[in-house]
């Protein structure tokens, strides 16, 4: 049988111009890789992002040991503070290669 | 009258007909990376175009407009920033965010304003097409000076226990350095004044290969943005109540203070004739939707986007376009006549 | 032989090359995309055109085609239906939701048509356009009605205890007027419809800057248009299996009746040229995909779209394009003889 | 060390003529945002919507309170019975800021 | 109240080009469906996708029952070893129509 | 200078634009899919014109054009493998995959020879258009095999008690029949090849319907291809140092040597016109970044992709459009006055 790992996946839906900044705070903090995907929704600032194409949502998925997700949660605190949209979630998943990740 | 004839051209009649279908709720909807194409395209197309008849003209009067387009693009948004502060609508932030908009411009009701005066014969400078590349970014510059300035004293009125945060600690991540590179190297400054270097400095036949691209079907491609542009605005106008009627108003009434400081601009300080200072006012008048509101996202995360997206793409981009434009060319043509 | 002839027009060969990429197993793929931008284009250019000469023509015929037009797009569905209901292949669901399908048209077939006959030099009337334009919507409404009729009689003999849902309950969410309005404003028909209204009242100045537009690079878009629509059709036709025979006849029977019924409507009711008549026939022998599909997913969500997707792009699409409009053609051209 | 508190994540898959349906529906039973990403895909019926862009899979994301879930997952239920075609499941978040979402 | 039924959802990150293997692999092993999304992203082999849209990342869920993961996680163990990229988690999830999925 | 006058081609000069753009960090992004759509639409565009130029030539000269490319095309990735493995700084797999996308071709620099070789006047045969889409697939099938020969002494000199696997299991996937049938199979071929029948077999009437969208918008489309492959160039070249000096100096020297080889086949063996020798020399030169770079993903899963990309895109290319093409035509120039 092939044996499982637990990971946390961090999750963060943001606006596309946030992109280059969350990049280089994910390198700042030693992640692996990460994953973007182009999204659009509502929320909270009530507006509808995307469609026009000026403007996007990303997605933004980052597997990441449950150690080095503290400094990672603390910056996004301090961005949510400063009044970037920020919304995100974690979950917990299994993964095969746990090295791949850490 | 002039204003009957803008209505029925092509491009403005495309404009009218998104906007129809999303009042009428069609599921129409133009794939998100359309608009993007379609303004590469315009923005390269202007730009060679422009470039290819810069090349050919007075580098004095050049130097003139940019200077006038500088003095414009400082001056608007502060004066957009102390008539919504003066309003005690909205708050500083969204103030400093919204000016921004003002005072920078917006480049489908420039080719909109150019696809008028095509249809109707007036003929005009290429100098104004500089003056949209160098206006695309100084209004952003003023806008993070001025939510600086408001950050800083909302903080100094903010020192209560609870706030641990120094000031310092509450400004956009980083520093104004990197958020005027980010100003001055946004994707249609780029595209639009790369595009005019290349059109002023390409061999004469390289450049008839690009001509049946750049002019032929520059007027379809037109009425695709604009199709596109009349849903978008439609939308926008949606959330017109949340913005609240101060606020539309200030969708309108900017716009006709821009327009008639770039008429007289375009008229008495450049000289231009009718047709080059109508469009200076139309930059004037215009507000950005493109290259600002990424901008004050990063820059001043604490305005809501709501309030300038609403008024820059919902009130003051369908009021120039169809109300807008006649009138700034109407009011050059009694400054030309008195 | 006119089928050769077509067989060679580059239009028809890119949907052959389309569909043996597919066949090969080739990794080409268009963007997603892709095809909705050339829709758009190809509505908008049609539509403008057609708007253009429609403005110069006689009203009479205009409103004689559009009720034809009406007449096909309701009594041709009725017709599939019953037709389909009577081989007990599919339930009524099925039936319901396929009929509509060739009640409407497909306005790639369309084009191909108009480019089969601009190539062997026939001339057509323009009102087949606005029939294309209303025979859009009716067979939804149609497909509406019957599905309703269909899911009644099922909820009658539906009455075991189990089903505790009333037959109100399981009618699709909204009422029959949102899903009306839905068929009325579908984006096909709004592009189309409003391509048609601003080419008719655009000032000629303004159109004449589109016309490189909409129809110097018309054919090669319908090419890739066609390009994309073979490499569906090569998709759709692997589902053959899962629709059977019987079906997978009914692909091929039902444009034959359609054709029938629109060059007899085109040639004896309207009065039209060969080729206009012909156009008619093309619009009743055509299939929609790209209106109807999403309509009779929300609208009869019970039944399956393998069926009517195949059918559509895999069966009826193809065969119209390499042998149904040369032999529509042909069949008017014999009635225009007698 | 940043608090996490536990909310429900809800993922629809389905076609994207549904997108209006499911918004008003979310709206009516109060969520606070949702998020919507393009996707393609294989199921029971058998076709594979996308790829030729005329009809595409959307997989929508709301992330809610258990409380309010109850509700959506009924209305969800409804629909199914009609004979619409949701893909649904539901999994565990830890999400930073629980207000957002309520 | 809402009955819900435990499955795993597996999420597998990799270039578009394995698109078809995947898919095959999954016909091959009785999956009732799947869904796939572009992406984009970094990480271990360094290199960034997509963004000129010659190769690009995808991200393909299949919900599947604990039962029938174990052949399909030996399969992307036999690829990850020949030398392909393929990031690959595991979450649990909660359906409501369970018999959709096995 | 022939150099300076390639460097203001308007094509050149995007692709220098959209490498700026990226040194500036501006956020200038073009949508993923418009490079597809564009690579599509170049494809389809010199296919079809190749197609109705081959149709009237010579068949003979055509069979050797084909002949000549297969020689290029199975001899250079060799040439590449046995240089790269010599210079012990990749491992054999890397080797492999990088030497087989500079045994195929780029159509992208193919096109901006033509548009240089237009601008200066320069005429040339079209049998070259052969030998692009002859070219895309051998060196791929080559590649697998190197991949397969170092793949097995791998696994000999392997055989530690930990690597249970046996050789045939560490092959990558679908066995060399299925790899092959990808190669030629893939979709750049298909549009090319596809495009060159239909240009060849179409009736002329047909064809001229075609001629202003793959003839007037070319060069446009052709600039924006180029300013996004600016872009990419621009970021692949930041993985420079991975690559490290050596492996970066074969992304010059390989092309180098392609180019001459290119050159003396063209002019001695084929006979070709200066225009047309440039032609082939550019072929040999240029290094496969569309139709390669997927295949060896696939078939040798064990090779970094970083390597093959920052050379075939950040390397070879900007080299080629830069210097290569006016130093290949000098070269010819040379040759044709010898
Ligand atoms: N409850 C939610 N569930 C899913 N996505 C959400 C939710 N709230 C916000 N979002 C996403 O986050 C983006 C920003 O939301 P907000 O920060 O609330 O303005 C929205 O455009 C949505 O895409
Ligand atoms: N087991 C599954 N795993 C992931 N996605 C699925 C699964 N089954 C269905 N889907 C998605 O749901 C869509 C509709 O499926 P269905 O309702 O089975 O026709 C499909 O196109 C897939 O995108
Ligand atoms: N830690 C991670 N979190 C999220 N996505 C990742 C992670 N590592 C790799 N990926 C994704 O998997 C792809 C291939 O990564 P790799 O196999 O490391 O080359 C990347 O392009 C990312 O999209
Ligand atoms: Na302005
Ligand atoms: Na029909
Ligand atoms: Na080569």
């Amino acid at each position: 049988m092939i044996t499982l790992y637990p990971e946390k996946l961090l999750s963060i839906i943001t606006i596309s111009s946030m992109e280059d900044r969350l990049v280089s705070m994910f390198k700042k903090y030693g992640v692996s890789g990460f994953t973007i995907l182009r999204a659009r929704g509502e929320g909270s600032s009530g507006y509808e992002a995307d469609i026009s194409g000026f403007d996007s949502n990303i997605l933004v998925k980052v597997i990441v040991s449950e150690e080095r997700m503290e400094p990672i949660l603390e910056s996004i605190e301090r961005k949510l503070k400063k009044g970037y949209h920020l919304t995100v979630y974690i979950s917990d998943v299994q993964v095969i290669a746990p090295d791949k990740f850490s | 009258m002039p204003s009957l004839e803008s209505l029925l051209l092509p491009a403005v009649l495309f404009f009218a007909l998104g906007f129809i279908a999303r009042v009428i709720r069609s599921d129409l909807r133009f794939p998100p990376d359309l608009a993007k194409v379609l303004s590469i395209y315009l923005l390269m197309a202007i730009g060679l175009h422009g470039g290819y008849e810069l090349a050919k003209s007075d580098m004095v009067v050049a130097f003139h407009s940019i200077v006038w387009a500088l003095v414009l693009g400082f001056v608007l948004p502060i004066i957009g920033y102390l008539s919504l502060v003066a309003t005690r609508k909205v708050n500083p932030m969204d103030a400093a965010a919204i000016s921004a908009h003002y005072g920078s411009v917006s480049a489908g009701t420039f080719l909109t304003a150019i696809a008028y005066l095509d249809n109707i014969g007036v003929t005009y400078e290429t100098y104004p097409l500089i003056m949209l590349a160098v206006m695309e970014s100084p209004a952003i510059i003023v806008g993070l000076l001025l939510a600086a300035k408001a950050r800083r004293s909302q903080a100094l009125s903010d020192v209560t226990p609870s706030s641990v945060g120094a000031p310092a600690d509450s400004a956009p991540e980083n520093g104004f350095g990197s958020l005027l590179r980010d100003a001055l190297t946004n994707g249609s400054v780029v595209i639009l004044i790369g595009s005019m270097i290349i059109g002023a400095i390409s061999t004469p036949s390289g450049m008839s290969k690009l001509f049946p691209f750049i002019d032929d079907i520059f007027m379809g491609v037109l009425c695709l943005f604009l199709f596109e542009m009349g849903m978008v605005a439609a939308r926008r106008i949606g959330d017109f109540k949340k913005v609240g009627l101060v606020l539309a108003a200030f969708g309108i009434v900017m716009p006709l203070v821009g327009g008639v400081a770039g008429a007289f601009i375009g008229h008495s300080m450049l000289g231009f004739s009718v047709g080059g200072a109508t469009l200076v006012a139309v930059l004037a008048a215009s507000a950005s939707y493109i290259a600002v509101p990424p901008a004050m996202r990063l820059a001043v995360p604490e305005a809501n986007p709501s309030y300038y997206l609403t008024l820059s793409l919902g009130i003051t981009f369908p009021f120039n376009v169809l109300i807008g434009i006649p009138l700034y060319h109407s009011l050059v043509k009694m400054m030309a006549a008195a």
